[in-house]
Parts: C-alpha cells; structure tokens; sequence
C-alpha cells in the first residue's frame, strides 16, 4: 500500500462517518404529496366507466381486461402499489368529475382530450391518437365519382352523413361537412344498415371504430369504402386532478416510454383476443 | 456430324405432343408433390418467357411492315385492309354482344344467398389490393383532371417516339407505327423499296425460326411454369374461387359459346372436318394454355393454319399479328360479364342505352388492354364503370382472386379468335408452296 | 373506287394554304368563344404533334446517314463537308452579331422608367418559377461540382448508348451517331453497302411519306392546337407583356434583321424574284408557326426549296436535316439580345472581352438548346450568365412570360436559316427530275 | 302516449330525482383557482402590445382583429366567457411583464420565446413556429456565384450583412455568420433601400418579414433573393403566469387541436386582406 492510497483511505472514512451523523441525511427526503398519498394507501385508485369498452376495458368470465387495464396494472407497478379500479361512473364525464372530486388518483378509460374537460382536470399526454374516419356507400361514392376524383368528394361532401347522437361527431360533421345533411342515429348499430341500404351516404366517427365495424363484419367491405382523414385528431389521454402534479408527470413518463407504443392495429388485433365478434355497443 | 442426328431428333422428340402433356403432367406432379422444387423452379419457367419476349417486338414489326408494304405494292390494298378492320370489329362487336347476353342469361351476381355475399365481402376485406384510403381534409384541390375516353384512348395507340414505344415493349404503339409505316414503305415507287422488304423479310424468317427454336423447349418450360402454379394452387384456400363460382361459371359459358362459334367460322371457311377447328390448331391453343402468352403463338397459329388448314400464307403473316394484337376476343367476353356482374351485385338497374354503352366500350377497353397483364386488363374495368357509375374497387378485389384461371381463358379466346379472324379473310392456298419451308431440317443446313 | 377520289381531294384540299388559314382562324374563334371546347380540343393538338414526333428520329437517322454514304462514296466528300460546317458556323456567328448589336442598339433593358421596373418585379413575384431557397445552415457541403463549359457541351453531343439516346429523343446524340455512321457506311469499298443505303433510303422516302400524310391533319391541328392557346392568352392578363414590351421588340428587330437577311442571302443564291424567297418557301413557314417543331418542317422545306427554287434534292437531303438541327438562329438571336437585356437591367458595365465571350458563347448554348423546349433554352442562360456574373435567376421568370411568343420566332428563325444555309452550300438542279415523286397521288397505286 | 312510453318517463323522473338528490353527486367537483377566477369574472383578459403588428393584431376602422386576436377569442370561446384586451403595454417585453403581475391572464401578442422572459413566465407550445430568412441582393449573389453555389455562399457569407438593431438578429448573425461584416438599421424601411443599393449584401430576419417585404414590395423581387434556413426557429407563443397551470395547460390543448394550423402562408394571406399594402413597421 503507498502512503497516496492510504490517505485516501482515511479521508474516505471520514466521509462516511459525516454523512452517517449528519442529521438531514438520516431522514427520508420529503414526498410529495400525491404520491405519499398513494403510497401510504398502498394502492393506485384507477376511474374507468360501468359499462365496458371493449377492446379498452372489458368484463369476460369475470374478469377485467383490456388495453386500459393493463396501463393501470403497468403504471400502478411503477409506484410500487397495487391497483384498484373504481367502476361507479356511468359516463365518460362521470368519469372526469370522479378524478376531479379526488375520489379517484388517475382516469385511464378511453377519454378523449377536450378543452371543457381540460378546465378541471389535467391530461397526460396521449396513449393512443385516431384520427377520424368515414364508411361510405360504395354505390353513392360510385355515382359521385363519374365527375369528380375521392378527394373532391369527401372535401366537398353533400349527401347524409350518418353520426351517433351525442358524440362529439355531431360538432365535428358540422364543421368540417358544412354542405352535409347531419343524420343522427341513437346507435352505431341503427347506423350501419342504414348505410348499408344507401339510406345515408356516409358514416362519420373516429379512425377505430370504422376499422372495428369491418374487422367485425368483414362483409360489409363489399358494400363500403372506408376513408380516414389524416389532418384530424382524437387524442385519448389518461387524466389526474389538476393538483396531483408528480403523479401527471408520472404518468407522461410512462406513456411516453411506452414500448411498443399503441397503435390502432395492436389495438384491433386486441380486439379479436377479447371480444370475439361481439355486437356492437354505441 | 455425331452432333446433328441428336440435335434434329431432339427437335422431333420435343416438338410432339407427347412430350408436351408429359411436360404438363410432370409440372403438376412436381408441384403437388415437392413444392420447395417448385419455386426452385419458378425461375426457368420466367427465363422461357423471356426469351420469348425478346422475339415478340422484330417479329411483329417486320411481319406488319412487310405484309402492308406487299400488299400495297401489288394493289387491292385499301379493300383487303378495309376486309381485315371489318372482319374484326364484327368479331368484337359479336364477341361482346355474347358476353353481354351470357352476363344477362346467367346472372351471376343475382339472386345471391346472403352467405355467398357475407363470403365475397370478407374475400374483398382480406384482399391486399384494398388500401386504406388516406386525405387530409385541408387540402388544395387536384387540378390537373386525367384525361378521359377517347382522347386518352387514341394517345395510348399513337406512340410520341417509336424507340421509346420499343424499349418499354408498348405493342399497340408499335404496331400503330408499324401500320403506318408498312404503307409509307408500300407507297415508294415499285422496286425501289426491295432491299428494306427483302431485309424485313429476312428478319421476319429469322424470327419466326428463333421462336420455332424457343418452342422446342416447351415441354421443360410448361413443367418449370406450371410446377409452381399447381403447388400454389394446391395451397391457397377454394374460399374465394368457391364464392365466385358463379362468376367462374359465366365467364367459362361465355368463353365457350364464343368458342364454339368460333370453331363453326372455322370449319366453315375451311371446309374441313368437324373436330378440325380444334385438332388441327392443337397446337397454338396449347402454346396459348402453356405460356399465357397470345404473342407467343404467332408463329404456331400461322404454321398450323397454313399446312394443317391450307391457308395463304402470305396473308396469314399480315393478319396473324395484327389480329393477336387487336382480337381481344377474351377480354372483351369478360368485361361484358363482369361489368353486369358488378350492377347485379349492388342491384343496380341498367337500361337500354346502358347496354349499348357497354357494348361499345368494352371492345374499346379490350384494345386498350392489349400487351397489359391481367392485373392491368382488370384495371381497365374503370373505363367502363366509372361512367355508370358502378362500384368496382370491390369486385376488383373478387376479380383478382380468381383471375389466373380467367386469365387463361382469355388467352385461348384471343388465340382461337385470331385464327377465326384470319379464316374468314384470308384467301385459301391456291398454288403450291414456291418458297422453302421457314424452318429446314437441320441436315439440309450443310452443317 | 367511291372513296378514292374524296381521299386524293381530301389531300387536295387539306394542303391548300386556305384550308390552314381556316383551321387557325376556326381555332382563335373557339379558343375565344369557348374556352371549354378549347379545354376539350387540346389532347388532339397534342396527338399531332406526337405522330410528327414519332416519324422524326427515323427521319433524321435515315436522312444523314444515307446521304453522307452517298456522298463518302462520289468522293469531294471532305471538301463538301467542310464548307457545310463553315457555312453554319458562319450563319451562326453572322446571327450571333447581329443580335448583340440589336441588344446594343435597342438597348431593351437601359432607362426603363421606374414603374416599368416595378412592374417587371411584379412579374418576377408572381411567377410560379420562383422556388423559395431553402438551406440548412448547418449542413454537408456539396461534393459534386457540376461540369461547366466545354466537356458539358461535349457530353451533350457523344452518346454513351444510342439506342438509349433513341428512346428519350436526343437529337443531337442522335445526329452525332448518324454522322459517324454515314462517313463510316459511305467508307466500305464500293458496291457492299448499297443494300443498306437502299433499304435506309427507303425509310427516309417512307418517313417522309408518312410525314406529309401527316401534315394533311395540320389544318385540324392547328385549330386543335391554337383553341386552347387563343383562351389562355384571352384569360390572362397582358401585365407581363405589356412591361416587356421593349425587350419583345428588341427580339423581334434583331430576328426581322436576320430575316431579311437570309432573305437577301436566298434570292441572291437562287436568283429568284424579289418576293419569292418567301411566297416559295410559304409552306415550310406556316408549319414552323403551326406546330413550333422545326424538325416537322424538314419534308416541307426539302421540297419547296427543290421544287420551287430549284436546288438540288440530293444535296437538300443532307444538309436540311442537319441545318434544322444545327442552325439554331432563333436561340443564337435570343441570347444575345438577352444577356445584354439582363447587364443594362442591373446596370452591368461590360467590356470588349465581354462582348467577344457573349458572341461565342452564345452560339455554343443555341446549339445546346437543340431539340429542347422552350423553357429549357431559356435555362440555358446559365451558361452565358454564370461566367459574366450576372444575375440571370429573376430574368428567367421574365423571360419565361413572353415565351409563347419568342419561341415562335425562334422556330420560323431556325427553319428560314437553314432555307438560307441550304441555298449557300446545295448545288441548282442541273438535269431534270429523274426520279418519280415521293408521294405519289393515290391513284397510280391501282388501288 | 303509449302506457310504455308512460312508464318509461315516470322512470326516468325517478332517475332524475335520484340523482338530484345524491349528495355525491350534486356538488359540482372542486375547480382549480385559475380557472375558476377567469370563470367567476366571465371574461377572459388577454395582453397585448400597444402598437399594431399586421396581420397578428391591428385595429382597422375601429375593430381589433388579426390572428393573435383571433386566437384569443377562441381560448376565451372554449372557456365559455368573453374576453377583454388589455393593450396598456407599450413593448414585448411590457406585454410579459403585465402577465408576470397577474394583471392579465395572457399573453398572445406575436411574443418570441425567450430564455430571458422564460425566466419570468410560462410559454405555451408556439401556435406560430418561423424560421430565419435572408434576402440577398441579386447582382452581389451572381458575382459570388460565379465560384461557389448558393450553398456555399450562404455558409461561408463574408459580405456586409444588414440587421435591425435591438433585435435577436444581432446576436444570431453574429453566431451563425462569423465572417460577416454586420451592418445594423435603426429601422427595417432604411436597411431595405440599403439592400437594393447593394451597400449591404444581404439583410437578416425572420422568415414572415423577409416574406411581408416582398409580399408588399413585390418589385423588389427583381433586386432580391430571398432565402430561408431551414434548421432555426423562432417560436410565437402564448404567455401565461407560471401559477396559472389550468389555464396553461387548456391553451396547450388549444394550440395542439388548431385545425388548421397556422403557417407563414396563410398568416401571409392574411396581410393581403387585414392589412393592404402597409408601409413597414420594424
């Protein structure tokens, strides 16, 4: 041993006995208070709607499942805590109100970003972004196009344009289709046959739900032509209350290291795991 | 001198139709027992038919430019060329009225179960050819609008330079200039363009004995091609071809009336006997089974008629070519049926006016889809039902799964129908042959 | 036998100067009345010009080649040939001067008031031209430097592959090889080559053929080709004209200069009358006009020059060919006027050297410009520009304005020099006509 | 009335009541203080600087409009209030200060984003993201580009370049352009002339003012190159009071959700039409 490495020795000794009676040291350094919270209750309080949303969250022989409930599970093992789900809201926005009340730590349940939404609640960044999409009369598109390229019709779009009523489609179908004529069905199930018999040109929802109805029916690819339109955006997020800010960064962390990330196909492949030909629920 | 006894008898050997079923019966064999050989095999099939390809464009400008540049020279040209584009348009017009009436009689997309619809639609969404259709909905508008019927049908035909039209092998272009320049050439004062049809000819012979050469090796080919088709065949699910049997079924009824018409022409015209028409153009029609390939069997389809049914030669080598080219017989039958096909499908009356419509247009599309491959002559469907306003990216999708068995209809039918063509406005051999046979036996080569 | 006479009138008629004035006044009233008909009319104008194309490379190589052996094999050869390429770089220098003086003279670009400077940056603004300029600042330099000058020039003429310069139509390429060849054919010892001369010349007879049945379309193409052009010109607004007008002028001073000229230069070759330099070479000017491809205009040239102002035929066919691909006045005109156009309109002084290089390189780039359109010539400022430094970027977009009309001056310039070119170094037809017609009428073919 | 449809509605009164009644229920959730402040007040207070700046905000005939207005009508929509500008800021720098004091709730006045003002204030994301551009006289740009092409004689741009002082552009051309001689204009209308003359080589600002000049000016374009870089950015942003996170993250929401975006050329359109051939203001 050289004379160099045992003073070094002796110095590192010292330190260590520093730090060992340095009085700040010895306490854990203080939480904040969202997580505390969570970690003192030992469990991650997760807000999802009553009814399933399959492939999102969905009930089959008893147990829950779905992309939803595995980001739970995920995130809730990133804290180091359990999970448990909070199934009292009966809508989307029961949902949002149950997070920003405090009865629940996080939403995870296919909500879309909105700006009223966002007035009381904070969102994380989104898992999942559809884009919005069209299934359209392949006879009517047939008969639109002696004259004009798809482009010009869908821009240009005049006929019946079938939505669900109370989705946020309704606005949507409003503003980006002045010169439609707004059809609104109580259910997407009323609405596929009727634009099947050419009762409506066109159905309008998002990017996901197009895809579900022709990966469910694969028969109706005879009867529509699905278009999806790329400049539009339908963020889902998770969602926390406004003053849980470690727990929202928590969150955009997670989802963005997210690998693989969630697409819609990894999602629709989900769907044939889940919900085997399942009808359809508005 | 040991060599030639072997060479001569294997062109003898390979040229019977023995060897080309065993050739046959061997590819499927092959391909139903050992499908790794099969696609080790695939290649030499594509080697075949490249070879082939590489014969088809001198053949068929020098065979067009000489028989016009003749037949203008020694007079009576404008009515025999005006005989020729009669006999043709006739034979269209017939062959699409046929598919027109099968596609009614038949109809093959009426009256579906809703299981035979719920199985089309599901072969249509697990087609690859159905991409998703993307648009950003804040968009500048497309301006420049494609071109549209007869415009873009005359600039498909006129080639903007003829060493273009060749290097991208545009057949309709070549033939345009070929037509044109046969009668450019036939117009010079007598005798003066002696050295270009003599040196014309001289490549014409040449080439129809590089093909006759090529064709000795169709046994070996038809095994190479059809080894891989008979594994494929064997593996891909019935699902699609079992939901448009009644499709299939049309088009085949329609082929085979049309067929059958065709072989009575023949008969008639030839005045030879009742199996003749088929026997005697055995031949051709098995080129046209094995290679899938209308150009290819040319020089088959003139041999045959000229010494199995004692047409004129001379004529045969100007309508021989033009006919393979322009006679889409095949085509036009299956675009009549697959176009009421589509309307009965998503039941859409069509009236009169609409009938006629595809009538004309269907012989219009056929042309154009002369030199494409099956996927393009699917393609050209637009022509038709976009100004009916008929849904066909669907049926596309359908079309495509069942057209390798279509595809060889269509072949037969344009082969068999050039030869009908030919039988009505060629002249019979009256003197007897003063030239030496194109392809002389080896021997006499002095080798 | 009924439809042979209206055929023989249809030609009759449709090459008479009446029938080409009304086929362009027809054209001006639709283009004016019915911009959607015009709209309608254009793929047919264009159809036109693609059958002029498709006979135009067959034409050339077949020209030159055969003439050049012919004229390899009489022997004088090296002095014949000489006193083309002297004659052409002379015309071409001559032309070259005078446009630079007219740029001097007229000086299109010096003293414009400040509102026409203003309006002249308006033009250059609202061009479709004028790509923004994008740039990473933090980026790789560029590694390839473009070749400049000379070996560019040079590259441009030598064809690594002929058969690839056929097919996308590279005319000087093309008339590289076909001179190389014609000197080689007409090299092989006396006798060996007439079958292919013969059979060349043959095509050239047939391309020339097929060339004038063609221009008996030209009153309808005309009207086709002008309908869409007469409602563009009426839709847009005349701003960028108007501000150009004093450049339009100085191109049009300098290319009348010329003109007259050349004018001089024929009468005084031919002897002919006072106007017939240009009543006698009428045909061959209303096609330039017409089509705007000097290349249509080499049949029409050749046979007024030999039938009217009685020049040699033999010689006409070698050296029209390669005047209308060679002498390209027009360019060499525009250059000139332009480059000097471009220094007085950012107040570049320029010396005598300057002057000298302007000259020279003028005449490098007009023949550069060769079988390219319009907007390409135009690209070729770079050429002059580059080296002087002057800034040639938003000059083009001015250029680019008021093409449609210098580019039709600059095809009548290309065609009337080479009538001029043609008369200084073509021999008078001393014996008679030996030969029958090239385009015999269509009853002596007994059809 | 059916007796069904008599049930039905006796039902849904019940369910009605039954949830008017649930105290759970019946408390609206908690709302975070910013968005509760701007909500109570019902109007929405945005900064801006007092001088007009076309298109983004300018009074014409008496009425505030542009695209920064434009924007804040939106945000103020989507909160459900009015909303009221505040235009006592005499400077940029003014305007940040007014939203550092709480005395208004945002900033959306063509503000850059800064690393000095960042020190004070939240930026959202920018709505508007601009790169650096340059406009080269013609006759000096063909001498240079007798040996080098444009490439080169941008990066290695050794000529007397023109900037207006007080500006970013000082400082970024002295970083990107070393070997420049720098040339600084009291105001952009004396330094364009300047360019014209040829006394500078080339002037230096951001993309939508090298655009607005030739835009304005267009015979200029005989004189002028313009080019822009495409790998820098000056970014317009909202600015918010960094305990303002609510109200933060809804104008987030906002800016990402814009549909269209904005881009340079559209904003330029909107010259055309806000502001007709005005004379530069720097």
């Amino acid at each position: 041993m050289t004379p160099r490495s045992g003073l070094a020795l002796v110095l590192l000794a010292v330190m260590v006995l520093l730090i060992a009676v340095s009085p700040s040291r010895a306490d854990p350094p203080p939480r904040p208070a969202d997580i505390d919270r969570i970690l003192r209750r030992g469990t991650l309080i997760v807000a999802l709607t009553e009814a399933d949303a399959p492939p999102f969250h969905v009930v089959t022989d008893g147990v829950l499942s779905g992309v939803d409930i595995d980001l739970a599970k995920g995130l809730a093992q990133s804290l180091g805590v359990a999970v448990t789900f909070d199934r009292s809201a009966r809508s989307y926005d029961e949902v949002v109100e149950t997070v920003a009340r405090g009865q629940a730590d996080i939403a995870i349940s296919k909500l879309s970003r909105t700006l009223v939404r966002a007035r009381s609640v904070s969102f994380s960044p989104p898992y999942l972004t559809l884009r919005h999409g069209m299934a359209f009369n392949r006879v009517w598109l047939a008969r639109q196009m002696r004259d004009h390229d798809m482009a010009e019709v869908i821009r240009g779009f005049d006929g019946r344009l079938g939505v669900v009523t109370k989705t946020s489609y309704v606005e949507y179908a409003r503003r980006i289709f002045p010169r439609a004529e707004i059809v609104e069905f109580p259910r997407w199930a009323d609405a596929v046959p009727a634009l099947v018999k050419g009762e409506v040109a066109a159905l309008y929802r998002d990017e996901f739900e197009i895809r579900r109805m022709i990966n469910e029916q694969p028969e109706l690819a005879l009867h529509l032509k699905t278009a999806f339109l790329t400049d539009t955006q339908d963020h889902l997020c998770m969602v926390v209350n406004p003053r849980d800010t470690q727990l929202l960064q928590l969150a955009e962390i997670y989802i963005e290291d997210l690998n693989p990330k969630l697409t819609v196909e990894t999602v629709l492949a989900r769907l044939g795991k889940v919900a085997p030909k399942q009808g359809d629920t508005p | 001198m040991t060599l030639l006894p072997s060479l001569d008898g294997w062109v003898r050997v390979m040229s019977s139709p023995a060897a080309v079923f065993t050739g046959l019966g061997l590819g499927i064999a092959i391909g139903l027992v050992s499908p790794e050989s099969a696609t080790a095999l695939a290649p030499y099939g594509k080697l075949f038919l490249d070879l082939l390809g590489m014969i088809v464009l001198p053949l068929l400008i020098s065979a067009v430019t000489v028989s016009l540049a003749k037949l203008f020279e020694t007079g009576g040209a404008a009515h025999q060329v005006g005989r020729i584009a009669l006999a043709i348009t006739a034979c269209m017009v017939v062959a699409a009225g046929i598919g027109l009436a099968t596609g009614l009689i038949v109809a093959p997309g009426g009256n579906l179960a809703q299981t035979d619809i719920a199985s089309l639609g599901e072969v249509v969404s697990s087609s690859e050819h159905q991409a998703d259709f993307e648009i950003s909905i804040i968009g500048t508008p497309s301006t420049a609008k494609p071109e549209q019927g007869l415009a873009r049908f005359i600039a498909q035909i006129i080639p903007d330079n003829i060493f273009r039209a060749l290097s991208v092998g545009d057949n309709l272009k070549v033939l345009m200039f070929s037509l044109m320049f046969g009668i450019a050439v036939g117009m010079t004062p007598r005798g003066r363009a002696d050295a270009l049809t003599s040196a014309l000819e001289t490549v014409f012979q040449s080439c129809q004995s590089m093909m006759k050469g090529v064709n000795t090796l169709l046994p070996l080919a038809l095994c190479a091609m059809v080894a891989p088709l008979a594994s494929d065949m064997a593996e891909t699910p019935l699902g699609p071809v079992r939901a448009m049997t009644m499709f299939v079924s049309a088009q085949c009824i329609g082929a085979l009336v049309v067929f059958v018409l065709f072989a009575i022409v023949i008969q008639q015209r030839t005045g030879c006997g009742f199996l003749a028409p088929i026997t005697a153009l055995r031949e051709p029609l098995i080129l046209a089974i094995g290679t899938r390939n209308s150009i290819a069997c040319i020089p088959s389809v003139i041999e045959s008629m000229s010494s199995k049914l004692g047409i004129n030669r001379k004529d045969l080598e100007l309508v021989v070519p033009l006919g393979i080219i322009l006679c889409r017989f095949g085509p036009v039958v299956f675009f009549g049926i697959s176009t009421l096909f589509i309307a009965q499908l998503y039941r859409i009356d069509l009236g009169p006016s609409q009938y006629m419509f595809i009538l004309f247009a269907s012989v219009m599309a056929a042309m154009a889809s002369s030199g494409g491959t099956g996927v393009m002559t699917i393609g050209l469907m637009a022509l038709l039902c976009n100004p009916l306003g008929l849904p066909f990216e669907a049926a596309v999708a359908l079309f495509l799964a069942v057209d390798p068995l279509l595809d060889l209809v269509r072949t037969v039918l344009n082969v068999y129908g050039t030869c009908a063509v030919a039988s009505i406005v060629c002249g019979r051999e009256s003197d007897q042959e003063e030239e030496a046979p194109d392809f002389p036996p080896l021997k006499s080569l002095g080798i």
